[in-house]
C-alpha cells in the first residue's frame, strides 16, 4: 500500500478505532469504579459484561418473538439495558457478598480477593455456557438498527449504531461523575475510598457503600454488555476476557480510579490499535498497544490522566 | 510435631517422593504427578517474585515461554542444532534470567497493580510475537510450534517414560525448594521480603531496591527457564498455546492457594490446582465450573492461603497492654 | 576550632519546598561526634521532614548536607546515605510486619553484608559465615535492650506490643550499622515507666560510640538525655542550646503557647 | 495445618491407589476432542459420531464378543490438557483405539502419549500436515490435509473464479495458519497477488482490519473459524467492500457461520472434507441415525463416524484385544468402503490417498456442493 492510500483510508480508520475505544472505555468504566473504592482488580468484571451481553440477548430474542414490541431501538434499548442492568447488578452484589466481602473480613492480604475473582471469573463462564450453550450467540442488531442507518460525513462512513453507543457511553460516564461527585452516596463512596475507617467512624454503613460500588459497577458492566453486544453482533461466554484485559488496560492506560481516565484511555488504546493495523500489521496491533501502555507509565507512572486515589493507597 | 520427629521429616519426604513410581500404578496417574512437580518448580519461581519480594507479576508465563522456546531452538531439527540436555537447559535458564531483568528494568518505578498489568502486557506480547515470529523469517514456527524436539539424554541413556522424566523434574524441583530457601534464609531474601513489607523503609535500612527487585525477576525467571525446558523435552513440542494468560493465572493461583510466601504451601498449591481438574475429569462439563467455585470457596476460608503461617500472638506484659490498649 | 573538631553532620541553608509550602528554610544545624541531639516544635513544625530530606526520602530544595568525613550527601538516594551511616527510626512505625523479630534486625544488615547470589545458593562457606555472623550480630543488637527483645526472636513483628515495636525499630537502625541515628519521637505511646528504660538504652547506645538525634515531645526525656536541643517553628529554626535556655526561651514559649502567653510570661 | 495436610495426604493416596474400573467384558473406544471451551460444538460433534457408531455396533452385539464403551477425553483444545487427557486414555487397559479430533495443536502432543502406549489414533478433521508428517506409527487421518485443502481453495478462486488479487486472513492458531501458508503458496503458483491478514481470536470488532484492504482486492480467503468469518462477511459492508469470501471446513457450519450472517454470507464459498450427505445415498441412514439423536450434522460427524467404524472394523478383523496389532490393522486399511461412498486407503503415512475436497456455496440456509476435487495420488 502506498502512502496515499494508507491517507485515505485513514478517517474511516480513525472513526473505527473511536468506535472500538469507546467499547473499550465502556468496560473500563465498572473497572476503575471498582479498583477506586476497593482496591481490587475484579477480574470477573469482563464476565460480568459478558452476562451483561448475554442477558440483552435473551430479551431481544423474547420482545422478536413475542410480535408485540415495535423494534424500534427506543423501545428495545431501554428494556435490554435495564433487564440487563438489573441482572448484572445483582451480580455484582452476590460476587461483592460471595467472593469479596467473606475474605475482606477475615483479613486477607489483597492477592486473595484477587484469586477469588479468579474463581467468580471461571464460575461464571462455565455456568453461562452450561445455561446457554457453547455455541455462539447472534444479536439480531440488523433488525433493530436496519443496515441502511448510517450515512456519510466526507467520506467517512458512520452507523446510527455508532452515534447511539457513543451518546450513551458519555450518559453513562456523566451519569456516574454527577453520581460520584453530587451525591449522598457518591460523598460515601468517595469517603471509603478515602479512609474506610474514618469513614465508618463518620457513621457511613461502609459494607453497604461497598456493596452499592459494586452494584453500580457491575450494572454498567451489563449496560456494557448490551450495547457492545448490538456493536459486535455475535457474543460468546468467553468473550469477558478479551475485553476485560482491553477494558482493564484502557483503565490503567487513562489512570485508575479515574471515571474520565477510563474512558480516555479506552478511546487511546482503540485508536492506537486501529493505528497500528493501518501502518504496521494487524498481527502486531496488541503488542503496539501494550508497548504504548508500558511507554506511558514509565513516564507517567500514574496514567495519563493521574490516578484518582487517596494518598494511602499510591505508596 | 515433637522435635525428635523433625529432623526424620526431610528425609521421610525426600524417601516417599523417590518410592512415588514404584507405588502409583499407571502411566496417567504418573504423568499428573509429574505435571505437579514441574508446576511446583514453575510456582516456586513465581513465589521468589509475588511471594518473597511481593511484586505481583501477572506475565510469568513469558519466562516458562520463552524457555522452552530457548530449549526447542537448540534442541530439534528447527534449527538443526541438538545441544546436549544439560548444556540446553542451561541455555534456557541463563536466557530466561537475562529476559527476567530485560522485563523488570522498565516496570521498576511502578507500584503494585501497574506493575501487574505491564507483567501481563510482556506475557501478551510473548504470546504473539511466538505466534507471529515465523514470517519473514521462520523464527518459531509460528502457531505450529516446533515439534520432534530432543527428550533428554545424560550419559546415552534418553528418557522416555514418566517415571524417568519424573525423577528429572522432582531433581529440579527438589534443587528449587533448596535454592528458595536458601535465598529466603539469606540477605538477599531479607532485602526482598524487607520490600515486600515496606519498600520506603526498606530503602531506608539500606537496602538498594533496584538490585533487588532485579534479582528477583531474574531468579523467578530463571527458575521458570529451568521449567519450559523441562516442558519442552517432555512433550516434545513447544506451542504459543502452551503459554496463555491462564497460564500465568494458574500459576499465581498456585502461590496464592497454598500461602504466599510459604515453601510447603506453593508446593501444595501446585498439587491442588493441577490436580483438582483431573479428579473433576469425569463430571466433564461440569470440572472448570467446580473448579472455580473451589478456588473460591477456598479463598473465602482460608483468604491466607492453606498453609500460610501465622505467629502466636504476643504474650505482652501488662503494663506493656495497657500501654498498647492507650494507643 | 580545629579539622578533628570538624562537625559530624553540617547542615547549610538547607530548604525543602512543596509547591508553595515551603516546610524548611535555611536550616543551619552541627552536629559533633557523641552529642545527643533533641529536636522540639510543635506539631507541623518541620521536624519529621527535616528527618526526611536528611535521610534522602525527600530530595532538598536547597542548601548542601555534609557528613562525617565531610561528604556532600544532599543528593543521595535514601540507601546510600544510610550507607554512609545514617540510621533513623519512623514516628509512624515502619517495621517488616510479617518478618520475625530477628529478620527484622537482619534486614538492617543487609547493606552491611557481601554474598553474592551464587555464593548464596551454592551456599559457598563464605555466604554461610556471613550469615552466621550477621544472625550473631543481630542477636546482639536485640540484646540491646535487655530481654525485652532476646526471647522474641522468633515472633513476627506485627504480635509485637507497641514499646517493643519501638525498640525493634531501633534495634534495626543500629543494624545497619550507623555513626548517627535519627531518632523519631522515640517515646510517642510509651508509659512513664517505659519512658525512663527508653532513656537509659538511648544514653547505653550513645556510649556505643554513636551520635544521635532526636525528635521528641516529651520534655522529660529530652530534659534527660539531650545535650543540647534545637528547636523548630514553622520550618525554620527558632534556637538552640541547653534544654534550661531552649525552655526559656521567648520565641519558644509563643511557638508552643501562643502569642499572648509569651507576653504573659 | 497439620489436619490440612493429612487430609491432603489420605485424599491424595486414594486419588493414586483408585486403580480404574475396568469390566473385562468391554473394549473401549477413546472420543478425543475438545468437549468444553470454545470449540466444544464441534468436539461435542465428533463425541456423539462416535457413540452412534458404537451403538450400531453394541446393537449388533459389540466387537469380539464383548460391548464397546466411548471413554470421552476432553482435551479442551489445549496442548497441556490434551496430554493428561491422553495420559488418562493410555492408562486404561480396555481402551483398543481412539478418535481424536478436531485441532492438530492438541491431537499432535496427543499422539505422542498415545503412541507410547501403541493406541491408535484416527483423526476425523486434523488437517495440519504435521499430523502425520512426523511419521508416528499410531496416527491416521480420514480427512484431506491442509496442504490439499487450502489449494483446492485456490484453485476454485483463482482458475475457476478467476480472482487476482486475494487477502488471505488467518486467525494466528496452528490449523488456520498452516492453511493460509498452503493457499498463498498455490494461489502465488497459480499468479495471484496475495496479501496476508492475520486477526485475533476472540476479538469481534475486525472494522479496523477489513478497512485495510485495498478496494481492488477481488477475494477473500478466511482460513478463520466460522463464528469469526460470520462476524467479517457482516463487517465487510462497513468497509464498503462487496468480494465473495473462501474459507476452509472449519466455516462448513450451518448455524454459526451462515446463519450467524444474517444473510451477509450469501454466495460465499467453502471447502469441506465431507460430501454432502443428502447427496451421498450411503450416508442417508448415518445423518438420520445422528439428526434423530443429537441434532443436524454440521460439521465433523460423518467422518467421525467413520473413522470409528474403520477402528472397530479393525479390530474386529485382529480378532483380539491387541493395541499394537489393531494400530498396524488400520494403517492397513485399503479400500474400506464407508458410509460417505468414497473408499478409504491409508498410505504409508497414515493419510488417504484419496485427498477428496468438496466446494460448497451458500444458498439461503445451506450449502450447496458445486464442485468435488480430488488432489490425491
Amino acid at each position: 500500500m502506498t502512502f496515499a492510500d494508507i491517507l485515505a483510508i485513514l478517517p474511516q480508520q480513525l472513526v473505527f478505532g473511536i468506535t472500538l475505544g469507546t467499547a473499550y472505555g465502556l468496560i473500563a468504566i465498572g473497572y476503575t469504579m471498582v479498583y477506586g473504592v476497593l482496591f481490587m482488580i475484579n477480574f470477573a468484571h469482563g464476565d460480568v459484561f459478558m452476562i451483561g451481553a448475554y442477558v440483552g440477548w435473551a430479551l431481544l430474542g423474547m420482545l422478536f418473538a413475542s410480535h408485540v414490541v415495535p423494534m424500534h431501538p427506543m423501545i428495545v434499548l431501554p428494556l435490554l439495558l435495564v433487564g440487563a442492568m438489573v441482572m448484572t447488578g445483582a451480580i455484582g452484589l452476590l460476587l461483592e457478598r460471595l467472593a469479596y466481602r467473606p475474605l475482606y473480613q477475615r483479613g486477607a492480604t489483597r492477592l486473595g480477593p484477587l484469586i477469588s475473582a479468579v474463581g467468580a471469573s471461571i464460575f461464571l463462564q462455565n455456568a453461562v455456557m452450561l445455561i446457554a450453550g457453547a455455541r455462539e450467540k447472534v444479536y439480531m442488531t440488523y433488525s433493530v438498527f436496519p443496515r441502511t442507518w448510517r450515512f456519510a460525513v466526507a467520506g467517512i462512513n458512520v452507523s446510527v449504531l455508532v452515534i447511539v453507543i457513543a451518546s450513551i457511553a458519555l450518559l453513562m460516564m456523566l451519569g456516574l461523575h454527577w453520581l460520584v461527585q453530587r451525591t449522598w452516596l457518591g460523598r460515601s463512596i468517595r469517603a471509603v475510598a478515602e479512609d474506610r475507617e474514618m469513614a465508618a467512624v463518620m457513621g457511613i454503613d461502609v459494607w453497604r457503600v461497598v456493596a452499592l460500588t459494586f452494584c453500580i459497577g457491575s450494572a454498567l458492566g451489563g449496560a456494557a454488555g448490551v450495547l457492545i453486544g448490538f456493536y459486535y453482533t455475535q457474543i460468546n461466554f468467553y468473550m469477558g476476557y478479551a475485553a476485560g484485559l482491553k477494558a482493564f488496560t484502557a483503565a490503567v492506560l487513562g489512570g485508575i480510579g479515574n471515571v474520565r481516565g477510563a474512558m480516555l484511555g479506552g478511546l487511546i488504546l482503540g485508536i492506537v490499535e486501529s493505528l497500528a493495523v493501518t501502518f504496521i500489521n494487524p498481527a502486531f496491533k496488541d503488542v503496539i498497544a501494550f508497548v504504548v501502555l508500558i511507554l506511558v507509565l514509565m513516564f507517567r507512572p500514574g496514567g495519563i490522566l493521574g490516578e484518582a486515589l487517596p494518598d494511602w493507597k499510591r505508596v | 510435631m515433637p522435635a525428635k520427629w523433625q529432623r526424620f521429616s526431610v528425609p521421610a519426604i525426600v524417601a516417599l517422593a523417590l518410592a512415588i513410581p514404584a507405588v502409583v500404578p499407571n502411566a496417567y496417574q504418573m504423568g499428573v504427578i509429574t505435571r505437579i512437580c514441574l508446576y511446583a518448580l514453575l510456582a516456586l519461581g513465581l513465589n521468589i517474585v509475588v511471594g518473597f519480594a511481593g511484586l505481583l507479576d501477572l506475565g510469568y508465563v513469558a519466562f516458562f515461554g520463552i524457555g522452552s522456546y530457548v530449549y526447542a531452538f537448540l534442541a530439534s531439527p528447527h534449527f538443526g542444532l541438538h545441544w546436549p540436555f544439560l548444556l540446553a537447559l542451561s541455555a534456557s535458564v541463563v536466557t530466561t534470567a537475562i529476559f527476567g531483568v530485560l522485563i523488570g528494568a522498565p516496570t521498576l518505578r511502578l507500584r503494585g497493580d501497574y506493575l501487574a498489568i505491564v507483567t501481563l502486557g510482556f506475557g501478551e506480547i510473548t504470546y504473539i510475537l511466538l505466534i507471529n515470529l515465523d514470517r519473514p523469517i521462520n523464527i518459531t514456527g509460528g502457531p505450529s510450534g516446533i515439534v520432534s524436539i530432543d527428550p533428554p539424554s545424560f550419559l546415552g541413556i534418553t528418557l522416555r517414560d514418566n517415571w524417568q522424566y519424573y525423577y528429572l523434574i522432582l531433581a529440579l524441583m527438589g534443587a528449587a525448594v533448596a535454592l528458595s530457601r536458601r535465598l529466603r534464609d539469606s540477605r538477599i531474601g531479607w532485602a526482598w521480603q524487607a520490600i515486600r513489607e515496606d519498600e520506603l523503609a526498606a530503602q531506608v535500612m539500606g537496602i538498594n531496591t533496584v538490585a533487588a527487585k532485579l534479582q528477583a525477576f531474574a531468579i523467578g525467571a530463571s527458575f521458570a527457564g529451568a521449567g519450559g525446558a523441562l516442558l519442552a523435552s517432555w512433550q516434545r513440542s513447544v506451542f504459543p498455546d502452551n503459554f496463555l494468560f491462564t497460564e500465568s493465572v494458574n500459576i499465581l493461583a498456585m502461590v496464592i492457594l497454598g500461602g504466599v510466601g510459604s515453601i510447603p504451601g506453593v508446593i501444595l498449591g501446585a498439587a491442588l490446582i493441577v490436580a483438582l481438574p483431573e479428579i473433576f475429569r469425569d463430571f466433564a462439563l461440569y470440572r472448570l465450573l467446580a473448579f472455580g467455585l473451589l478456588l473460591m470457596i477456598l479463598m473465602i476460608f482460608r483468604p491466607e492461603g492453606l498453609l500460610s503461617f501465622k505467629g502466636p500472638p504476643e504474650e505482652a506484659d501488662p503494663l506493656e497492654q495497657v500501654t498498647a490498649e492507650r494507643q | 576550632m580545629t579539622m578533628s573538631d570538624r562537625p559530624l553532620l553540617e547542615v547549610r541553608g538547607l530548604s525543602k519546598d512543596f509547591g508553595g509550602l515551603h516546610a524548611l528554610q535555611g536550616i543551619d544545624i552541627d552536629v559533633h561526634a557523641g552529642e545527643i541531639v533533641g529536636i522540639i516544635g510543635p506539631n507541623g513544625s518541620g521536624k519529621t521532614t527535616f528527618f526526611n530530606v536528611l535521610s534522602g526520602i525527600f530530595p532538598a530544595s536547597a542548601g548542601t548536607i555534609r557528613f562525617a568525613e565531610h561528604q556532600n550527601i544532599t543528593r543521595l538516594p535514601p540507601h546510600r546515605v544510610t550507607r554512609c551511616g545514617i540510621a533513623r527510626t519512623f514516628q509512624n512505625q515502619r517495621l517488616f510486619n510479617q518478618m520475625t523479630v530477628l529478620e527484622n534486625v537482619c534486614a538492617g544488615m543487609v547493606s552491611r553484608t557481601r554474598a553474592g547470589l551464587l555464593p548464596i545458593m551454592l551456599a559457598l562457606p563464605g555466604a554461610r559465615a556471613e550469615k552466621a555472623a550477621a544472625e550473631q550480630r543481630a542477636m546482639e543488637l536485640l540484646g540491646v535492650f535487655g530481654t525485652r527483645l532476646v526471647p522474641r526472636r522468633d515472633r513476627r513483628a506485627a504480635s509485637l506490643s507497641y514499646a517493643n515495636r519501638r525498640r525493634l525499630e531501633i534495634a534495626r537502625a543500629l543494624a545497619t550499622g550507623p555513626r548517627l541515628l535519627l531518632l523519631d519521637e522515640p517515646a510517642a505511646g510509651m508509659n512513664p515507666s517505659e519512658t525512663r528504660e527508653l532513656m537509659s538504652d538511648i544514653v547505653r547506645i550513645r556510649d556505643r560510640g554513636l551520635t544521635i538525634v532526636l525528635i521528641e515531645h516529651d520534655m522529660h526525656l529530652v530534659k534527660g538525655v539531650c545535650s543540647r536541643v534545637i528547636a523548630f517553628d514553622h520550618g525554620e529554626k527558632l534556637t538552640e542550646g541547653t534544654f534550661g535556655e531552649v525552655r526559656n526561651h521567648p520565641a519558644v514559649i509563643e511557638a508552643y503557647l501562643g502569642h499572648r502567653a509569651a507576653v504573659a510570661a | 495445618m497439620r489436619k490440612i495436610a493429612a487430609i491432603a495426604a489420605v485424599l491424595a493416596a486414594a486419588w493414586v491407589l483408585a486403580v480404574p474400573v475396568c469390566a473385562q467384558d468391554t473394549i473401549k473406544i477413546a472420543a478425543g476432542a475438545p468437549l468444553t471451551g470454545p470449540l466444544a460444538k464441534q468436539g461435542q460433534e465428533v463425541a456423539n459420531a462416535v457413540k452412534l457408531a458404537v451403538e450400531e455396533w453394541n446393537a449388533k452385539g459389540g466387537v469380539l464378543g464383548k460391548k464397546i464403551a466411548v471413554l470421552e477425553a476432553d482435551d479442551q483444545g489445549n496442548p497441556q490438557v490434551g496430554v493428561a487427557a491422553a495420559e488418562k486414555v493410555a492408562a486404561d487397559p480396555a481402551v483398543m483405539g481412539s478418535v481424536w479430533g478436531i485441532t492438530s495443536v492438541t491431537c499432535i502432543p496427543a499422539s505422542e502419549v498415545l503412541d507410547r502406549s501403541n493406541i491408535v489414533l484416527i483423526t476425523p478433521g486434523c488437517t495440519n500436515p504435521k499430523v502425520t508428517d512426523r511419521g508416528l506409527k499410531n496416527v491416521d487421518r480420514v480427512c484431506a490435509r491442509d496442504d490439499f485443502q487450502a489449494p483446492a481453495g485456490a484453485v476454485w478462486l483463482i482458475q475457476d473464479l478467476k480472482k487476482k488479487k486475494i487477502a488471505v486472513f488467518d486467525d494466528g492458531t496452528t490449523g488456520p495458519r498452516g492453511g493460509a501458508d498452503e493457499f498463498e503458496k498455490k494461489a502465488k503458483a497459480l499468479g495471484a497477488t496475495v496479501l496476508r491478514y492475520v486477526i485475533r481470536a476472540g476479538d469481534k470488532d475486525f472494522r479496523p482490519i477489513l478497512g485495510t484492504i485495498p478496494k481492488d482486492a477481488d477475494a477473500i480467503y478466511a482460513s478463520i473459524w466460522a463464528p469469526d468469518a460470520a462476524l467479517i462477511v457482516k463487517q465487510l459492508p462497513d468497509v464498503g467492500l462487496t468480494v465473495p469470501v473462501m474459507g476452509p471446513d472449519g466455516q462448513f457450519e450451518p448455524v454459526d457461520y451462515i446463519q450467524a450472517s444474517g444473510g451477509a454470507a450469501e454466495g460465499n464459498y467453502v471447502s469441506f472434507l465431507v460430501p454432502d450427505v443428502k447427496k451421498v445415498p450411503a450416508a442417508q441412514a448415518f445423518a438420520k441415525a445422528f439428526e434423530a439423536k443429537y441434532g443436524p450434522v454440521s460439521s465433523y460427524g460423518p467422518l467421525a463416524y467413520e473413522a470409528t467404524n474403520i477402528l472397530l472394523t479393525a479390530v474386529q478383523k485382529v480378532g483380539k484385544p491387541d493395541r499394537e496389532a489393531i494400530r498396524d490393522a488400520v494403517r492397513a486399511t485399503k479400500g474400506y468402503q464407508g458410509a460417505l461412498g468414497v473408499s478409504v486407503t491409508f498410505n504409508a503415512k497414515g493419510d488417504v490417498d484419496t485427498q477428496n475436497i468438496y466446494i460448497y456455496q451458500v444458498k439461503g440456509p445451506d450449502f450447496i456442493q458445486v464442485k468435488s476435487l480430488n488432489l490425491g495420488s
